[in-house]
């Protein structure tokens, strides 16, 4: 058994946590509000921090007072608390939605549709690229959605989902590994850390 | 027969402590299978090679301590290569709680072996604003993260000399629990090779970007980690849970068959069989 | 105004940004990088967002002894600490202390029991009822294998099997939908830059 | 011009006009959609929810509107009040949970619409719709709380789900519950697909919103990127043949 505070701390944590796949009851709320608001707690620290480091010590060591409009921005934010101030959060809201759908979108002109479509462009004189290129457009024609309905575009859409469904298998049997993986960390501190049962 | 069906019914409770048995017991004692090394982590070795002593190159710890298990091996060996390649490590945080794991993972790993912090290795702490922010790094890294992780102006370090866009490192290796494209929107414009780590449910639907030659490099979960510590050949936690995997797996697949099988006896004789969606019969 | 003006500022701010990244123009590019560092400022103010929205259902929680009161204390209580330590460095033993052997062990916990209802679920429903269902179970169990080393040791030939529908049916199938994606992200893109859909910009109302 | 990025802007102009003259069509004439198996199934369930006596649960899982998965949950919104328009023609229950503050509201508004086009108004209880916890699992022990208490029939999963996804899922089948679930993120799905009875894949989710809402921007965006999609489409069929013919010139005009 560990000696170390920190070590007991966590482990207790742990247990209390997965008290829960037996059956939901106090002490999974207790620590589950807990994890809440330390979360929270931590997103104000590094928040501060970026605050500090990109507008406070601009404006104020190097009088970027132009930086002001970002902060009141930011303070607008929190109109949203207030009812008849509640409007003043709408304007950094569009900023946010603004620039975020921009930034997006030119990227993915670039690097999601051209570049995806030049790199299926391949010679079909292998069974893998055949199935990659005509694979990849049975999938993309199961999500054609208003072209009138035929039954060459429905046969190639249902060949469409059935690849999507190998694709799917894949995540699947993927995502079993990676939940695994999770909870053998969980294994590895307890078993390992706490009580000295793994070397 | 009887044994079947009632296999096909386990009460979830057992399932759980099952599993629980399982993965612990290889991780007690190992039972040592073997672990081959894929094409893919070859190909992140091989790309790492390439780097030359005093070239940069910048890390994304995008990931919470609840993926550790997953993703903190491959970050470990991937450092422990950069080391020893001589290369100079900057790295930067999308996610809050990176922050943290970055200064861990930089302080052990290269603090340890006595480099010097601002000279062979920084931390420019977290960055608030999601691909937004991203974008803004990676066009004028010094100008997003005008201090770093202490506090300390981020021109002041020398390793940020000259540090005015991404084309000047030589590299962009990023561990990640939710990107799927946000790095190759960003910084695949401006030509940096782009290797990124990611948990494994999320591997499949990055083949498309290997395969396009926009990711140069794809390690996958906890066993991209194992295969990288065996081909550093500095065998980690990661390598040592491999059992427990195979195990666990088969435990799957075994629980898999026991459900499927009581399905079709079910179906057989006629009896409204026990689970499986779609199978709601009026 | 009230209503107009924000779809104006979405629209500008949108319109900037999509013509600096086509166009090489230097005032363009300027404010183009000065625009995403007001995003990552702005954004960093809503970090306190989260915080602020629990005080107040908390507090109320506390006040009235509503309920489990005491959970809403040990929220509130520890993201005061954490915030606190914090912000005096990241370097202090109290936060460390929080980091490591609270945030860290309560993170892991909470994800890693997806593990167990994956298998109860994938033991209850992954059944061979169809084509397509077979497909999906067919492909899971031939990654699973091709995954764990067991595989490799039952058959040689899984991880080459697991590989190949990886790097085939798998990328056709990530592929169709990724530049479906695209196509939808700009979509979205546009309808908000031109101000033709405006639902977006309602959320606080 | 930025250099190698001449492509990329006439496909930006070409999706942009498509989407623009689509929608222009759509307010005159509204495009008609494909069939998506998951809607029909929504009257199944909530006939299930008629004929047992229980109540069925909605939910449009964890993601805000103003992120970048705000789409999603319009479209579970969207959903949500066709499904509470048949869930008051049938005079079943239904029970929604909710996880953030932006969408309460909205909820609560598109649920009271239902029960109003049914002529049901006076049947509407504004209590049906709980706000749980922004927190995914607080969120997520909520929701499993109410499907097992209440033993619900059916559990519609509409919007953005992360990790609490398959909980949801499988704490629906333990209850025999038919479940329906729909979105968009590729992680996800397999496991919804292979736990839940109906899955809208994808586009689907955002298709099934608007055609439910018969809104004509939606709609006529949903036309013009089935355009876009179909320049793709012919661009990979035309350059792959090309490629094979020994010619890369269509490959390499992308680059430009």
């Amino acid at each position: 058994m560990s000696t170390d505070v920190g070590v007991w701390v966590s482990a207790l944590l742990t247990i209390a946590a997965y008290s829960f796949l037996w059956k939901e009851n106090r002490f999974f709320r207790a620590v589950e509000h807990l994890f809440v608001g330390l979360g929270a707690g931590y997103g104000i620290a590094m928040g501060y921090s970026n605050i500090v480091s990109k507008a406070w010590n601009p404006i104020t060591k190097e009088g970027k007072l132009y930086l002001l409009i970002p902060v009141i921005m930011g303070v607008m934010l929190f109109g949203r608390f207030v009812k008849s101030l509640r409007w003043t959060s709408r304007f950094p809201l569009a900023f946010i939605v603004g620039t975020g759908a921009a930034i997006a979108l030119r990227g993915a002109v670039e690097q999601q549709f051209v570049k995806q479509i030049q790199a299926t462009m391949m010679p079909l004189t292998s069974v893998g690229n055949l199935i990659i290129v005509v694979g990849t457009l049975c999938v993309m024609s199961y999500f054609f959605f208003t072209f009138p309905k035929n039954k060459a575009l429905s046969s190639v859409s249902t060949v469409g989902r059935w690849i999507l469904m190998v694709t799917f298998g894949a995540a699947f049997g993927n995502g079993v590994m990676g939940r695994i993986s999770l909870s053998i960390g969980v294994l590895q501190t307890l078993f390992g850390e706490w009580i000295h049962l793994i070397k | 027969m009887k044994a079947l069906l009632w296999l096909g019914n386990v009460d979830r409770r057992i399932l759980y402590l099952l599993m629980g048995f399982v993965l612990l017991v290889p991780l007690v004692k190992p039972m040592g299978l073997p672990i081959s090394v894929s094409e893919y982590t070859e190909n992140v070795y091989n790309e790492i090679e390439k780097l030359s002593p005093g070239d940069r190159v910048f890390l994304d710890f995008n990931y919470t301590p609840g993926s550790i298990a997953e993703l903190q091996a491959q970050a470990d060996s991937i450092t422990k290569h950069l080391l020893r390649k001589g290369v100079k490590v900057i790295a930067i945080c999308f996610s809050p709680e990176g922050a943290m794991i970055a200064d861990d993972t930089l302080n052990r790993i290269y603090g340890g072996a006595g480099k010097v912090y601002g000279e062979d290795y920084c931390h420019l702490g977290y960055l608030a604003g999601g691909e937004t922010a991203q974008g803004a790094f990676i066009r004028d890294p010094l100008k997003a993260c005008p201090q770093d992780f202490y506090g300390t102006p981020s021109s002041s370090l020398p390793i940020c000399k000259g540090l005015s866009n991404g084309k000047d490192v030589q590299a962009l290796i990023y561990f990640t629990t939710g990107y799927t494209a946000e790095w190759i929107r960003q910084a695949g414009p401006l030509g940096v090779p782009i290797i990124a780590g990611v948990i494994t449910v999320l591997g499949p639907a990055q083949e498309a970007f290997v395969q396009s030659g926009q990711l140069k490099g794809l390690l996958v979960g906890m066993r991209g980690g194992a295969e990288y510590e065996i081909i550093m050949d500095e065998p980690g936690s990661a390598a040592a849970a491999m059992d427990a995997q195979s195990l666990g797996h088969l435990l799957f697949i075994l629980f898999i068959i026991f459900g499927n099988a009581s399905y079709f006896i079910q179906k057989k004789y006629g009896k409204k069989p026990v689970g499986g969606g779609r199978s709601h019969e009026y | 105004m009230r209503r107009e003006l924000p779809v104006l500022i979405a629209g500008l701010s949108g319109a900037l940004m999509v013509a600096e990244y086509f166009f090489n123009v230097g005032i363009l590019k300027t404010w183009g990088l000065e625009m995403q560092n007001w995003g990552v400022i702005i954004a960093a103010f809503a970090l306190g967002l989260a915080a602020v929205s629990l005080i107040r259902i908390h507090s109320r929680k506390m006040i009235e002894r509503r309920g489990e009161w005491y959970n809403s204390v040990l929220l509130v209580g520890g993201m005061l600490v954490t915030a606190v330590s914090g912000i005096i460095g990241p370097d202090t033993a109290m936060f460390r202390f929080i980091f490591e052997d609270m945030i860290t062990p309560l993170g892991s916990a909470f994800y890693s029991m997806v593990a167990y209802y994956l298998l109860s679920a994938a033991y209850r429903t992954f059944r061979a009822r169809s084509f397509e269902a077979t497909a999906l179970l067919l492909s899971g169990i031939i990654v699973m294998l091709g995954s764990a080393p067991i595989g490799e040791v039952i058959w040689s030939k899984f991880p080459v099997l697991a590989d190949w529908i990886m790097q085939f049916p798998n990328l056709a199938g990530s592929r169709g939908v990724l530049v479906g994606a695209a196509v939808g992200t700009v979509g979205i893109g546009v309808r908000i830059i031109l101000g033709i859909d405006r639902s977006y910009l309602g959320g606080s109302e | 011009m930025e250099a190698g990025r001449v492509t990329s802007f006439i496909a930006f102009l070409f999706i942009a006009a498509a989407v623009l003259y689509s929608i222009r069509v759509a307010k005159t004439r509204m495009p008609s959609i494909r069939k998506i198996a998951g809607l029909d199934a929504i009257e199944e369930a909530v006939g299930r929810a008629t004929e047992t006596g229980k109540p069925l649960f909605y939910t449009t899982g964890t993601a805000d509107i103003t992120g970048s998965y705000g789409a999603n949950i319009f479209a579970g919104l969207e959903i949500l009040g066709h499904t509470s328009r048949i869930v008051a023609r049938n005079n079943a229950d239904m029970i929604v949970g909710i996880s953030l503050p932006n969408v309460y509201p909205l909820a609560l508004q598109m649920v009271e619409q239902g029960y109003l086009y049914a002529g049901k108004r006076e049947y509407f209880k504004p209590d049906s719709i709980q706000f749980l916890s922004s927190t995914q699992f607080a969120y997520a022990s909520g929701c499993m709380g109410i499907i097992q208490r209440e033993q619900a029939a059916a559990t519609l999963m509409m919007g953005h789900f992360m990790a609490e996804a398959i909980l949801l899922a499988e704490a629906s089948a333990q209850v025999g519950a038919i479940s329906i679930a729909g979105m968009t993120s590729m992680a996800q799905l397999p496991f919804l697909i292979a736990a839940c009875d109906y899955t809208l894949i994808g586009d689907e989710l955002l298709v099934a919103g608007a055609y439910l809402a018969q809104d004509p921007v939606k709609m006529g965006s949903i036309a013009g990127q089935d355009w876009a999609k179909l320049l793709g489409f012919i661009l990979i069929a035309v350059g792959s043949v090309m490629v094979t013919a020994g010619s890369a010139w269509l490959k390499d005009l992308l680059s430009l």
